[in-house]
């Protein structure tokens, strides 16, 4: 849109309505009772990118909380005959042309003469199916019922399915990306969701209260800004002790990663508060007689929630990517904790990415959440404000 | 239609409110520490009252205090200083400025305050329902069905169809958004309402229609309105008497007529003369003024006016002048509002 | 002007000061102490521990006694003489250490910063013109690529994309047979071979960011009046866009100048670490790693008072190239 | 020079934009013609087209909006004053190209509403005034600076010289949109394009400034659009006035009679709903109740079918009003109306002889 358009936009996006013409009642009522909810909603429908987004991360989201069966195998588990084999590929039609369901050959190991290496050869006489809800490994689905239910695999222990390969001590390299996202992908929810309390806390005191308190939450924010995140958040995952439960770790990691993230929140939140404060619906407001807590929740928090969910759906990739690097550099979560990051400390040197480059396929899927997040958030932001064109 | 005058109204002679040296600087805050250097004295000792049933018309340039003094009427503004009495129905002769908070939120249910924008004064995220109901709901004055009902009226007296009710204001135009805001502020039923510009974001058709509407509902409803305002016109349109400002003082204060038929103060005569009248026969006589308005945070010595005035003395420059009744119910703030002969916009007819 | 400067450079001191005192804090929270750690390490080894040694360092740091007198001494260390303690790690003082590795680690930061900017500056303002063009697209969605993709990631990727199809081993910041010698002009050229890699790596986020900024401040401008104004005056739309939108939309990234060296700097050590570069980053992290108490600290406080230098440069420069703020005016802002 | 030789002709112009929720008729069929030396006043609420037509009419409409339909014609006075012209289409023109730059800011030049926000607040005045005359005219920069001194002296700004350094934030209102002035003036155009410049100022400074522009009017000999909701301005200010709503110029006449004798019944529903002091004052014990135009503005992607204005019109005929467009009637010479009330009482006039 023009810039100099929207100097009759204001007038211009209102809705034909005349006082007490009949025709105003039918026109669209469902658009004129359409609260801030609802127009949020319609206009992030019209987002494309985000709507795609979303549902990529809907699907990310259901294999981390599914992943027990989702994934082919226990992500522990070390097929001993297989270690470092590359993905397997997936046939639809055998030798003799036919076509089938999605099979895989079976496999020879041999090893590579100079190199000493395991390689492995196709064994085309031997099709193994790949079928759907199949026994494998037992598990306790979310620690809670026993089952050995895969969502897919070939159901034969003789040759496993490895889509994207096994690591070097036969591990499937998918399962362990499958449960890896639990960790990965839930550490951004809870660090964001820590920052969010406190960002809201302390903005909203800041902004509300002014004076004083501002001053002292404004410069505690300064100070923690002129920490440069990454140096800081390695030198806190540092003083993590190795032996710690990984459930502890694991929580002491997101506290960290929030430690600094709550900073631009509360800043937001101080902005919006500040101005919102000078709104004259919320002078109004006093003047009705609303009482203090009335006015904050009724009238100016609604006024910014859609600006704090943009600001954490752009938050969490941020997160992401911080356990990422922690847990690739060892300073963050350990084996045998699985996360994305924690898989990438296997690919650390040119020489094993050069042999098994499978490894590498943990950062597709971190580059994918992030980059999902991302447009989510874009979609968010221009969904955010109804009222502003 | 419900009978919505009020219970009491005896005509009595004393002003509904009496506004006395009412005075609100605001801190000029520097610096690291945030020192105080300055102040804006936005209103400077300013004095007036309104009868019951009358309107005041508060003019003046931007940046000349109407806006704040308004606001002090209803501590929306902690004043700094002065007396604002109210007679109130129930508290009885209050002076507002000292009342407690309890006692504040009970004035406030008899003062009443429209705003100028009509985008900004409504929340967007709350129904009519809510928003026109919002009142009675705090004030404890109803609640329920009855609310609804008297939402629903509210909104059939400001000419919006109750069926609106449950819509957003998104749905409706500026016009109709200033309807909403008068029933917002006559939901309680006020005596006394501050209208802050309440036409000045409207088209000129939409403005008209306000602007009888107002007229209409204070008559029905037996309202007293301080009208603040910058165009001349409409303020000479709605109101009974007239107050000029002119950084942070009231200037002129005089009827309707009189001020501009009759102006005693030089600043309300080029004020007048500056009106731009949709009359195409040539003007008589036209006064400019030079310069550029006084700051209110560094204002001149003397009386306030004295550098753009063409009528300036000796005197005007070391003496801020009384604020005087010159002839009965016309008060000047000027060394010379008895001695000057200045020219209005319009001649009265011959008595 | 200049008790803008007196002013900001003041509000500067205290904040170095917690900084420093929060280093001291975050070096500490490891349990255990890195006297006993490096002693145990020692033992371990079987080397021999010189007690004479020991109670000197105990003595000289405070050790033995409380943890403010202990950082009372560290920072006196710091302001007086410039000393930044001991690395046990390397057995020198800390400043050996850091010194030129610091420098090395700055010249990649200031690189991608210039790569940064002359990318970004004109590709923002080309996207703001040409909103919704295919070239707008494009670059928006590199842009997003380029934010989604940590520099450690990236750089994992190109060294393999490297060495499997080119054969090339990236990492490092001199060949083999240079890593050794004394400086000379090859060693120099060499040393340029090995740099691009990082500075590319790291200037791709950095751009992506400052387009974004750039773009969106650019199409800030464009819908005010003057803009308009300057158009009805008659002047060519090349002449309109870089003397009235791109003169005020540059000014945020201008003041980038402060903070973007020393974001470079701090993200860059995820990325030398991966890239094996003898530099900053890995020295921080095998410190922090094996409690290396002074040199991360170090560290710390040094990229800490960086990051707040920056922020004071960016201040200055901004209101050096933007009048409103030197003037004292909030308009527009 | 003749006086009343045409400068500008509009005919028949349509500018709309194409936005992803429908088309916008901003302006939808306007005919105007721009005496020189003479005011036009353009009249209309807001939405009405008065500001995009005059965008058109330097071609700085703005992407989606685009000039659909019908001509401007630029009479452009030849420069040794002789009286011949040449006429220069300027729909025809590149709006990026030479010929368009060349007239805007020289030959017609525009004054905008907001003075605040008219000039950039990075550069000084002198800087954006020395710029536009460095453009249209071959002088050096000491010389382009002495002339912008001496336009800033002739909007009355106070002390020039020093002015001339100071950043646009440091100015008032006035002040500032008398440095717009001054830019807009600073290479004598024929024509003054000025959309509301004093809307945003106080009355006192309003006033000021259109006595300023009314006096340099005299001086420079130019003709000035003068768009405004404002009627009072427009009395002041105009000697021929347009009345415009919904896109189209609804009656046009000379400033007299569009106040004493309007035709339209929107001219005269806008007319008797502004507060006239005069009959405010004199005013018995009932308070005069304003006329005014009942409903408003409908949302501009509607296309009304008939005239667009029935829906409000008080006067409005069943059956014709809202079916047939109206044309635009010559009541006489001089006056034109575009209303089906008089199409019986004037069977198309005389069209007028410029």
């Amino acid at each position: 849109m023009s810039g100099f358009l929207s100097i009759f936009k204001g007038k211009q996006q209102e809705p034909g309505a005349e006082v007490q013409a009949p025709s105003a009642q039918t026109k669209d009522e469902r658009f004129y009772r359409a609260g801030q909810w609802q127009l949020v909603w319609w206009k992030f429908r019209r987002h494309r990118l985000a709507n795609f987004a979303m549902i990529v991360l809907g699907i990310l989201y259901f294999i981390a909380a599914f992943a027990e069966f989702v994934s082919p195998y226990d992500p522990l588990h070390r097929f001993k005959d297989f270690s470092a084999k590359p993905p397997s590929v997936i046939y639809i039609r055998d030798t003799e042309g036919r076509l089938r369901l999605p099979f895989v050959y079976g496999a020879i190991r041999a090893r590579d003469p100079v190199t000493m290496r395991p390689v492995y050869k196709e064994d085309t006489t031997r099709i193994y199916p790949i079928k759907l809800f199949v026994r494998g490994d037992e598990y306790k689905f979310w620690g809670l019922f026993p089952s050995d239910l895969h969502l897919f695999g070939t159901g034969d222990p003789q040759m496993p399915l490895f889509i994207l390969g096994s690591d070097h001590l036969g591990r499937d390299v998918l399962s362990r990306i499958f449960y890896g996202a639990r960790i990965s992908l839930t550490v951004g929810l809870i660090g964001v969701f820590l920052s969010f309390i406190l960002g809201l806390v302390l903005g909203g005191l800041a902004g509300y209260f002014g004076g004083l308190v501002d001053e002292a939450v404004m410069r505690i924010i300064d100070v923690l800004v002129s920490l440069p995140a990454i140096p800081l958040w390695m030198a806190l995952a540092a003083a993590l002790p190795q032996d710690w439960p990984q459930l502890r770790t694991y929580f002491y990691v997101t506290i960290i990663l929030s430690i600094l993230g709550w900073t631009s929140l509360a800043r937001v939140v101080r902005g919006k508060m500040l101005s919102l404060r000078e709104e004259d619906y919320v002078m109004s407001a006093k003047l009705d007689g609303e009482s203090e807590w009335q006015i904050i929740a009724r009238y100016m928090l609604p006024g910014f929630t859609s600006y704090i969910i943009v600001s954490l759906t752009m938050a969490i990739p941020g997160m992401i990517l911080g356990e990422t690097a922690l847990s690739f550099l060892g300073i963050g979560l350990h084996p045998p904790t699985i996360s994305w990051g924690v898989m990438l400390q296997d690919a650390q040197n040119v020489q094993t990415i050069a042999q098994l480059p499978w490894l590498l396929t943990p950062v597709v899927f971190v580059i994918t959440a992030v980059l999902m997040f991302n447009f989510l958030g874009d979609g968010l932001r221009d969904a955010a404000d109804p009222y502003v064109t | 239609m419900p009978d919505l005058m009020p219970q009491s109204s005896p005509a009595s002679s004393e002003p509904l409110l009496v506004v006395e040296g009412l005075t609100k600087y605001f801190p000029i805050r520097r610096g690291f520490f945030k020192r105080v250097v300055g102040q804006v004295k936005a209103v400077d000792h300013v004095d007036f009252y309104v009868q019951e049933g009358e309107t005041l018309g508060l003019v003046g340039e931007s940046g000349c205090g109407k806006t704040t003094t308004g606001r002090c009427i209803l501590r929306a503004i902690e004043p700094t200083d002065g007396r604002i009495l109210f007679r109130d129905p129930k508290l009885g002769r209050v002076d507002i400025c000292k009342l407690d908070k309890e006692q504040i939120r009970l004035v406030r249910r008899n003062i009443r305050m429209i705003f100028q924008d009509p985008y900004a004064s409504l929340n967007p995220r709350m129904t009519l329902l809510d928003i026109v109901g919002a009142p009675l709901r705090a004030m404890g004055l109803a609640h329920g069905k009855e609310l609804e009902d008297r939402v629903a009226q509210m909104l059939q007296l400001v000419g919006l169809r109750p069926e609106y009710m449950r819509r957003y204001p998104h749905a409706f135009s500026g016009g109709q958004r200033q309807r909403i805001g008068l029933a917002r502020a006559l939901a309680p039923y006020p005596k006394f309402v501050v209208c802050d510009e309440p036409v000045s974001a409207l088209d000129v058709s939409v403005q008209a229609q306000i602007l009888n509407l107002l007229e209409d509902l204070q008559e029905q409803m037996g309202l007293t309105y301080l009208f603040v305002a910058h165009d001349l016109s409409v303020v000479a349109h709605i109101s009974d008497r007239v107050a000029v400002m002119y950084v942070g003082k009231i200037v002129e204060l005089a009827s309707t007529a009189e001020l501009f038929s009759s102006p005693k103060h030089p600043y309300t005569e080029a004020l007048l003369s500056a009106i731009p009248l949709p009359d195409p026969r040539p003007r008589e006589k036209r006064v400019l003024l030079t310069g550029e308005v006084a700051n209110p945070a560094n204002p001149p010595s003397g009386c306030y006016f004295h550098p753009r005035c063409s009528y300036a003395e000796e005197i005007c420059k070391t003496h801020e002048p009384e604020f005087d009744e010159v002839t009965p119910g016309h008060y000047v703030k000027c060394h010379f509002g008895r001695e000057l002969s200045l020219t209005g916009v319009v001649r009265m007819p011959d008595r | 002007m200049l008790s803008y400067i007196i002013g900001r450079l003041l509000r500067m001191i205290p904040q170095v000061f917690l900084i420093s005192i929060l280093a001291f804090i975050i070096v500490q929270l490891p349990p255990g102490d890195y006297l006993t750690e490096h002693l145990n390490r020692l033992r371990q080894s079987g080397a021999s521990i010189d007690q004479a040694e020991v109670e000197r360092f105990t003595k000289m740091y405070g050790l033995d006694q409380p943890m403010h007198i202990q950082y009372l001494k560290w920072i006196t260390n710091i302001v007086t003489r410039g000393s930044f303690g001991y690395s046990f790690e390397w057995q020198k003082p800390v400043n050996e250490v850091i010194v030129g590795r610091i420098g090395t680690t700055f010249v990649i930061a200031f690189l991608s910063f210039v790569v940064c900017w002359s990318l970004a500056i004109p590709i923002g303002i080309y996207v703001a013109v040409r909103q919704y063009s295919l070239a707008d697209y494009f670059f928006t969605f590199l842009g997003f690529i380029g934010l989604a993709t940590p520099g450690f990631l990236l750089a994992l990727v190109i060294m393999y994309v490297a060495y499997t199809y080119f054969g090339i081993r990236v990492g490092g910041l001199f060949s083999p047979e240079f890593e050794t010698q004394p400086w000379s002009w090859a060693k120099f050229v060499d040393l340029l071979s090995h740099l691009w890699l990082p500075v590319l790596i790291l200037a791709i986020g950095g751009t992506a960011n400052l387009i974004r900024t750039m773009r969106a401040t650019m199409l800030d401008e464009l819908r005010k009046q003057y803009v308009m104004v300057a158009r009805a005056k008659g002047l060519s739309e090349f002449a309109v866009l870089l003397r009235y939108p791109v003169r005020i939309a540059i000014n945020p990234i201008l003041s980038t100048f402060g903070w973007l060296l020393v974001w470079f700097f701090s993200g860059g050590m995820v990325v030398e670490i991966v890239l094996n570069l003898n530099t900053a980053g890995p020295v921080l992290w095998r410190s922090l790693m094996r409690q290396d108490m002074y040199m991360a600290g170090a560290y710390i406080v040094i990229i800490g008072t960086l990051t707040a230098l920056g922020s004071l440069i960016s201040d200055i420069l901004l209101a050096i190239v933007d009048p409103r703020i030197r003037f004292g005016s909030m308009e527009g802002l | 020079m003749p006086e009343n030789q045409v400068l500008v002709e509009i005919k028949d112009l349509h500018t709309y934009f194409f936005l992803a929720e429908g088309v916008v008729r901003a302006v939808d069929g306007v005919d105007l013609v721009i005496k020189r030396r003479q005011t036009l006043g353009v009249v209309g609420e807001s939405g009405c087209g008065k500001s995009i037509t005059s965008l058109s009419l330097l071609r700085l409409i703005p992407p989606p909006g685009r000039i659909t339909q019908g001509e401007i014609l630029y009479y452009k006075p030849s420069a040794g004053d002789n009286g011949s012209v040449d006429v220069i289409n300027i729909t025809a023109l590149n709006p990026n190209g030479r010929e368009i730059r060349d007239i805007r800011g020289n030959q017609i030049s525009m004054v905008f509403q907001e003075p605040m926000t008219a000039m950039s607040p990075v550069r000084t005045v002198g800087q954006q005034i020395i710029e536009a005359i460095m453009l249209h005219q071959k002088v050096n920069k000491a010389e382009a600076r002495k002339r912008a001194i001496e336009m800033l002296a002739r909007v009355k700004m106070p002390k020039p010289e020093r002015t001339i350094d100071d950043y646009p934030f440091q100015l008032s209102g006035g002040m500032r949109q008398r440095a717009v002035i001054a830019m807009a003036l600073s290479c004598h155009p024929h024509l003054l394009i000025a959309d509301e410049p004093t809307t945003a100022l106080d009355v006192t400074t309003e006033a000021q400034i259109l006595d300023l522009m009314r006096s340099l009017q005299n001086e420079l000999g130019m003709a000035i659009m003068y768009i405004t909701h404002n009627l009072g301005v427009v009395a002041e200010m105009a000697e021929e006035v347009a009345v415009m709503y919904l896109g189209k110029v609804v009656e046009q006449t000379d400033v007299k009679t569009i106040f004493l004798e309007p035709l339209h019944p929107y001219t005269q529903g806008l007319l008797s709903s502004i507060p006239r002091l005069d009959e405010s004052i004199m005013r018995g014990e009932k308070r005069r109740r304003l006329q005014m135009i009942k409903g408003m503005v409908p949302d501009p992607y509607t296309r009304l079918k008939g005239c667009p204005f029935h829906p409000r019109c008080p006067k409005v005929i069943g059956d014709v009003c809202d079916q047939v467009e109206p044309a635009s009637i010559w009541v006489r010479p001089g006056h034109m109306v575009r209303c089906h009330l008089y199409a019986e009482a004037v069977k198309s006039g005389p069209a007028p002889s410029h």
